[in-house]
């Protein structure tokens, strides 16, 4: 096996933040090298740096042996260098034909060959088992089919050396299957991959190697035929994280939400509901399982009051919800962290204090004259207090929150929405992209919310996770209803049929 | 109304649409890269006067034209290096030119002609009319007996079309102007984009400019750019950043602008401050009627910096 | 009286002028300005200007001019007589002069100069209501001035007296720069019928002029009658011009100035003091037995025994 | 840290200065004396207590209309009509104390309402146009402007004329915003701008209302799932940013212009837009900025007046300044630039 990349003591400065510090990194050829590292520790800088994205304030880079400078994604391009990104970087206007050949550059002429483009990324589509609707608009389609776009958009321009920054977060276990034989066929072409994935059984799955980073800098490399989860999660958060289960119940408690019958843009099959009728009670937590994109983005809407069913009936404790906003739904104690983070639950330009406290300015914790006065000094001391709690890692309370990595962003958005206390937590994909420390504290704390009373609708793509923490389990397929299921001995294989329709 | 005076408004409208046509495209190649420039009546008035000045020199309207948009583009590499490799505030840049062109323009004209009591007068271009074609009853004056420059935008309307819809570096263009960090992963170069954008922009609009004193009037005076600038802005917008769309915003205007004129002339029992009001009235209540949602390329307006997240 | 005669000898006049459009413009600042240089030229004066201005710097560039010992402010328009009465407030040593002022607005160091705008306007109407023969003529106004819409009415009134059957189309440009509008109202008329225009609105005339040379083609059938300067001959549709002489009621005013005289005084310009005349004809256009009829009707006028 | 912070003074300033050089450069270039003119321009800004008065009276407008371009902003609202709005509220604030007369010191206030109302109204329509149908506000601006102007146009030439000229009567003096001190044009329109700028910056940063209209301005997706109402706040945005250009009318035209005349308040919207954006969307600097705008206006007047330069030189250094001033500034965010900075103090540091 020969070498293919060799990144030397590269460093990486934001202002006076070293995102990375001094790092030494190499893959082989042909081999799946991994990247582990806690939110935050640096995998995308580095990567970024990889492909000119980023210029790094130090080090040099080594393709086959010889420098290069990358000074431009370009490129990167040029060089052979794909990436899959974890923040996706997809053109929303466009379809995902016009996404997938963008920049394409490997067939001449000025028109685009409609008929000859598409056949041929349906073919690798079909060969990859990426599905997909190439005519659809990407605000149209779902996160999880906007991540497959992403995937197939590496793999239609056929890089030598691919990353693949967090590719599994937002598929089903039957995709990531489909991406395992993926990465198997293209290892077998003889290319190379930087994968970066916070779940842990995919990584020894796939790596040849393992690569560990924690706060920036390069903590040890490892062969993954050699080690094992344990090893790998001590290594990365520097102390033992011991797997759990929880405990489930069963609530007879009154229902805090309730859908009847509720219709949305019933004829979509993949942005619409028909005929759903559900409840959360309270003290439980209800799973939503389901490929994403089978109306779960729109039953979010629903029940926080960002849009309104079109038929049907929603009661909301009791009372019937006509016309609502979502302001009305966090009136009545509604919190949600929505699919998201960045377009939905932050706001990118503001600072980490301020999208802490988003909600709660008009509090009378935070200021005095019904609003009139904010007591700085007071928000500061809670902002603060709430990145201790919840394990925030920025730079400061006034970083703008878009700088921070993924994971620390959802933090922050778990903070804000637990710290009110709700009686409603409506979390989609509540640990997409989490590492397994921030995850496991996610998850302790929504079943924390549940064991004091609070209704949870739980909506994931990732099947374990349902399975896990949910007290009972829905499924959903093409905006309806599949069948409800105990949370307790779920019956998977059934589960997973009715997930697929059947 | 009669069929004469019907032909006669549309002609005026299509003559009045054409420098607005020219001006609006050149915004739209902007925006359409991210770029908004409210510096086109600047670009315009430095375009004018170099056409006009070429033009008077040289006898030559065809090449007033050229080196008209040529000076466009020379005044709009000022805003393409500070926005774009400064990645400046583009309205304030936009702003500055508005007030550096025209200055500069004008300074220009007084240094060559000095003061007199008239104004130095060009040849104009030579209207060709289409053989054939022009004797379509009716159309044929409208559409096929113009100058060169009237057809010249009209192609111009078609090939953007064209290239925005059906091809490869259009596709890879409007990438830019919607999500310029997606089109530099895929290896597009943003920052040249950006600078392509600002010489067809100032190109265009220079030749806008240049339409004026080279095919409109044979005269160069200052101000004679007169706001045009901005309506093309808001005709970008109304045709929804596309190439018809534009089109078709410039004709309602220059339409909308040649039954002012009339209804102004015809009547004088209203102040003619409210027949004045007509085009911007009426744009208004067209937009009012068929409402736009769409907010034209998503990254417009927004300074790019690569290392940003 | 002896010792000072010599220091006013050596003493050199300095007068300025302000502009809201630009001296270059090709009308009403091209004509301000030349006139100033005129006059100053033949008293010995020295001359600034300052054109293409804001509303606001108004104020302001007087200001600036008063402090730097300036003899005279030369404001060609009534829409500086505001900002002229407060500067002229401040500066009591300092003359003011303002063309197309109102009767009321002279202080002991405001004057105004005040052309005769309905003797102009008369005289148009004059040439107009002969040359036409549609029995439509036109009218270009730049702003809704007083001197304008006089202008306006006594071109209507004197084309009546001569044909009482005929028809004034007019508008207003709302521009005194926006050539290219000049044209396309001027295009209007002319399909309304209009072949004897005039206008009052700068460098919109030449688009108005440029239109009627478009329309015209090779024969000369629609004419236009130019002003403030005798413009014969810039375009072939030109007939006469109404001349107003600026220069000669500038000179009167630094004159005044020198001689300490300043102030409180409306000059009018006018045929009887030869402020106001007309200009050439253009023979061809023109035959030398309408000439003589348009002369005639100037006569009258003067006499004012015209239309009576 | 404080290196950089100093830097991002130091290098605006010093663009600044490289502007002034260019320009005078050019003022050499046409045979004039560069010091000189420099000595005209300071004179003519700061020169005497009337100079200073002047230069503070213009930048009053200037206030308004940066102010109302930073309200708007601020809240995602790219209002490009401060100059309609400036002039509805003009056009208010005569027509009221025309028609009322002279009837004492309260007519001025209920002027100013008027203007302020109107002006609200002039931003509230687009606003209208925004969140019902959903149109572009740059373009509704836009065209509101030209109406407004138009409209404008009507009253000074017919409705409210006065005399032989194009403008309207004077305000009745009873009613003219007084001066704070007799011999100077200062009036207390100014104590109002620079007020009015303290409270949007309190209230953009200290209120929780503030918080929140800025929240929508980023991100308004984001606000309306976290339950603000973003419509509402838009149109919030573009009455309030309305009826400050309208406060900013009345107030000139009260106290300084005193009547409607045509090309008054040309210019004022967008002067607004560019020196709040140049302020970053600060309020407090963005009267700092309208007050540089204003000594730059004054101070070049006199240097023409004093060097006998054309206006379009003039006018060429003033848009070189606001290039250079501004390019300075951006400049500063450039990673390269940043990096050679840092470099620059870590050798001298290291010496
Ligand atoms: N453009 C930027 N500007 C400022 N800081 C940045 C920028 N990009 C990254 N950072 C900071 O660098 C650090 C590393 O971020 P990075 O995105 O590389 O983390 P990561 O390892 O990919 O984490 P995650 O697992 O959450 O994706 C974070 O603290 C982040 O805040
Ligand atoms: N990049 C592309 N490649 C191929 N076909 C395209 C592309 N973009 C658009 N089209 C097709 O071209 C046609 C017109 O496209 P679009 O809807 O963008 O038009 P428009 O923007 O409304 O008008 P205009 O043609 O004036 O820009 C549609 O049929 C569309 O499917
Ligand atoms: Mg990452
Ligand atoms: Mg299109």
């Amino acid at each position: 096996m020969s070498e293919i990349l060799r990144m030397e003591h590269i460093s990486k400065q934001f202002g006076d933040f070293y995102a990375n510090k001094d790092i030494n990194f190499d893959v082989q050829q042909g081999e799946v090298h991994t990247l582990l590292g806690e939110n935050g520790a640096g995998k995308s800088t580095l990567m970024n740096v990889l492909i000119g994205l980023y210029q790094p304030t130090e080090g040099s880079i080594y393709l086959r042996g010889k420098k290069v400078e990358i000074d431009s994604p370009a490129e990167a391009v040029r060089l052979g260098i794909g990436m899959v990104h974890q923040h996706f970087m997809l053109v929303e206007a466009m379809t995902v034909f016009q996404n997938i050949i963008l920049g394409d550059r490997r067939y001449k002429g000025i028109f685009i060959d409609h008929a000859a483009r598409r056949k041929e990324i349906l073919e690798l589509s079909w060969r990859y088992g990426l599905n997909i609707d190439l005519e659809a608009k990407i605000t149209d389609i779902s996160v999880g089919a906007q991540q497959r776009v992403e995937i197939l958009k590496a793999l239609y321009r056929g890089a030598e050396l691919l990353i693949l920054d967090e590719p599994t977060a937002a598929l089903t276990d039957i995709e990531v299957e489909g991406l395992y034989s993926v990465i198997d066929k293209l290892k077998s072409e003889g290319k190379s991959i930087v994968f970066i994935s916070h779940k842990m059984r995919e990584v020894l799955h796939v790596s040849d190697r393992v690569t560990i980073l924690r706060a920036g800098k390069t903590i040890k490399t490892l062969l993954a035929s050699e080690t094992d989860g344990k090893e790998l999660a001590n290594l990365m958060i520097g102390r033992d994280l011991v797997e759990c289960e929880y405990e489930k119940k069963e609530s007879e408690q009154e229902p805090v939400i309730e859908l009847r019958n509720v219709d949305y843009n019933k004829t979509s099959k993949h942005n619409g509901l028909n005929g759903v009728s559900l409840m959360v009670r309270k003290g439980e937590i209800l799973g939503i399982a389901g490929v994403d994109g089978n109306g779960q983005s729109q039953l979010s809407q629903i029940v926080t009051g960002v849009t309104m069913a079109e038929a049907g009936e929603v009661v909301l404790k009791g009372c019937k919800v006509n016309h609502v906003t979502a302001a009305d739904f966090i009136e009545k104690n509604v919190s949600h962290i929505p699919e998201d983070r960045n377009r939905m639950g932050l706001v990118g330009n503001m600072t980490v204090e301020e999208n802490l406290l988003l909600k709660s300015t008009q509090d009378c914790a935070f200021c005095d004259l019904n609003g009139w006065h904010l007591k700085k000094k007071a928000m500061r001391t809670y902002s603060e207090s709430m990145r201790v709690k919840y394990d925030i890692r920025c730079q400061g309370m006034d970083q703008e929150i878009r700088s921070l990595s993924g994971g620390n962003q959802q933090k922050v958005i778990l903070a804000r929405e637990l710290e009110a206390k709700p009686d409603l937590l409506v979390a989609v994909h509540p640990t997409r992209g989490l590492d397994i420390g921030a995850t496991r504290y996610v998850r302790d704390n929504m079943i924390a919310a549940r064991d004091a009373g609070c209704a949870v609708l739980l909506i994931s793509a990732d099947f374990d996770e349902v399975l896990q923490l949910s007290d009972r389990i829905i499924v959903m397929f093409e905006g309806k209803v599949m069948g409800e299921y105990s949370g307790k001995n779920p019956p998977i294989s059934t589960i997973s049929l009715a997930m697929a329709g059947k | 109304m009669d069929w004469n005076t019907i032909a006669e408004v549309l002609t005026s409208a299509v003559r009045m649409a054409t420098p607005l046509l020219f001006v609006a495209l050149a915004e739209l190649y902007s925006e359409r890269a991210g770029l908004v420039n409210i510096g086109l009546d600047g670009i315009m008035a430095f375009g004018s006067l170099v056409g006009f000045l070429v033009c008077f020199w040289t006898g030559s309207p065809f090449l007033g034209v050229i080196c008209g948009a040529l000076g466009g583009v020379l005044v709009n590499m000022v805003y393409a290096f500070c926005t774009v490799t400064l990645a400046g505030q583009q309205i304030v840049y936009g702003m500055a030119l508005n007030i550096f062109a025209p200055a500069l323009a004008s300074f220009i004209y007084r240094v060559v002609f000095g003061v007199s009591s008239t104004l130095a007068q060009a040849t104009l271009m030579k209207t060709v009319s289409i053989p054939v074609l022009k004797d379509i009853p009716f159309l044929g004056k409208l559409l096929f007996d113009q100058t060169p420059m009237v057809y010249a935008v009209y192609l111009l309307v078609v090939v953007t079309m064209i290239y925005f819809n059906r091809t490869k570096s259009g596709l890879n263009y409007k990438a830019v102007g919607e999500y310029p960090k997606a089109a530099e992963t895929m290896g597009i170069n943003v920052i040249r984009t950006k600078y392509i954008a600002s010489i067809i922009c100032g190109f265009l609009a220079g030749m806008g400019g240049a339409y004026l004193t080279t095919c409109y009037v044979n005269t160069y005076s200052d101000g004679i750019v007169a706001g045009r600038g901005f309506i093309a802005l808001a005709a970008v917008i109304f045709g929804r950043w596309s190439g018809s769309g534009v089109l078709m915003a410039c004709l309602l205007f220059g339409l909308f602008d040649a039954m002012q004129l009339r209804l102004q002339v015809g009547t004088d029992l209203l102040p003619y401050q409210l027949f004045q009001m007509i085009p911007y009235v009426m744009t208004l209540i067209a937009l009012t009627i068929f409402g736009s949602k769409i907010a034209g390329p998503k990254s417009k307006g927004k300074p790019y910096y690569r290392e940003e997240r | 009286a002896k010792t000072e005669a010599p220091a006013a000898a050596e003493k050199t006049f300095k007068v300025a002028m302000i502009c809201d459009s630009s001296i270059s413009d090709g009308g009403w600042g091209a004509a301000c300005y030349n006139g100033m240089t005129a006059a100053a030229e033949s008293r010995g004066w020295e001359t600034a200007y300052t054109d293409a201005i804001d509303q606001s710097a108004y104020a302001d560039t007087m200001i600036s001019y008063c402090d730097l010992g300036y003899d005279m402010i030369f404001a060609p328009g009534n829409q500086y007589s505001d900002a002229v009465k407060q500067v002229a407030a401040d500066y009591p040593n300092v003359a003011f002069a303002v063309l197309n002022g109102s009767i009321e607005l002279p202080t002991a160091n405001i004057m105004s100069i005040l052309p005769n705008a309905q003797q102009i306007g008369s005289i148009a109407g004059i040439i107009a209501g002969l040359m036409s023969k549609s029995g439509v003529i036109g009218f270009i106004g730049g702003m809704e001035l007083d001197t304008t819409k006089a202008k306006l009415a006594q071109f209507t009134a004197a084309a009546q007296v001569i044909n009482p059957d005929i028809k004034v189309v007019s508008a207003y440009a709302g521009s005194f720069s926006d050539t290219a509008k000049g044209m396309e109202l001027a295009a209007s008329m002319i399909n309304e019928g209009a072949d004897v225009f005039f206008g009052d609105a700068s460098a919109v005339d030449s688009g108005a002029r440029q239109a009627i040379d478009q329309a015209n083609g090779d024969t000369v059938k629609i004419y236009d009658i130019g002003q403030p300067a005798d413009i014969l001959g810039q375009n072939p549709c030109i007939v006469s011009s109404v001349v107003t002489d600026n220069a000669r009621m500038i000179a009167i005013c630094l004159e005044k100035v020198e001689t300490g005289s300043f102030g409180n005084e409306v000059v009018f310009g006018s045929l009887e003091n030869g402020a106001v005349f007309l200009g050439k004809f253009n023979d061809e256009l023109m035959s030398a037995d309408l000439q003589a009829q348009v002369a005639e009707y100037i006569k009258q006028l003067q006499d004012g025994t015209f239309g009576k | 840290m404080q290196k950089t912070k100093t830097l991002n003074v130091l290098i605006p300033v010093l663009s600044i200065l490289l502007a002034f050089f260019i320009g005078m450069l050019i003022i050499l270039a046409l045979g004039k004396n560069p010091i000189e003119a420099i000595g005209y321009l300071m004179k003519g800004a700061f020169g005497s207590k009337t100079n200073l008065a002047n230069t503070v009276v213009r930048s009053m407008p200037l206030i308004f209309t940066g102010l109302c371009t930073c309200f708007a902003y601020r809240c995602g609202v790219f209002n490009l009509g401060g100059e309609g709005q400036f002039l509805a509220g003009a056009m208010a604030a005569i027509t009221v104390s025309l028609l009322i007369g002279h009837e004492g010191w309260w007519v001025s206030i209920v002027a100013v309402l008027a203007g302020t109302v109107a002006g609200g109204i002039w931003g509230l329509l687009p606003g209208i146009l925004k969140t019902w149908r959903g149109i572009n506000e740059m373009i509704t601006t836009i065209m509101f402007n030209y109406v407004a102007t138009l409209f404008m146009g009507y009253l000074y030439t017919t409705a409210l004329r006065e005399g032989s000229v194009p403008q309207t009567a004077p305000v009745p003096d009873a009613t003219k915003i007084g001066r704070i001190f007799p011999d100077l044009r200062i009036t207390w329109g100014i104590v109002i701008a620079i007020v009015l700028g303290i409270a949007i910056w309190y209230f953009l940063f200290y209120t929780s209302k503030g918080f929140q209209l800025r929240a929508v301005g980023f991100n308004p997706v984001a606000s309306s799932y976290n339950g603000l109402s973003v419509k509402k706040y838009m149109l919030t945005a573009f009455i309030v940013s309305g009826a400050i250009a309208g406060l900013g009318g009345a107030a000139d035209v009260l106290g300084t212009q005193f009547r409607l005349i045509s090309g008054y308040g040309g210019g004022y919207g967008f002067d607004g837009v560019a020196l709040a954006l140049i302020a970053q969307l600060h309020p407090l600097a963005t009267v700092a900025v309208a007050y540089f705008f204003a000594v730059l206006r004054v101070g070049s007047t006199t240097m023409q007046v004093g060097t006998g330069v054309p206006t379009s030189v003039i006018d060429i250094i003033q848009a070189l300044v606001i290039i250079f001033a501004v390019a300075g500034s951006s400049m500063m965010y450039l990673p390269k630039v940043r990096k050679f900075v840092t470099n620059l103090f870590e050798r001298k540091e290291a010496k």
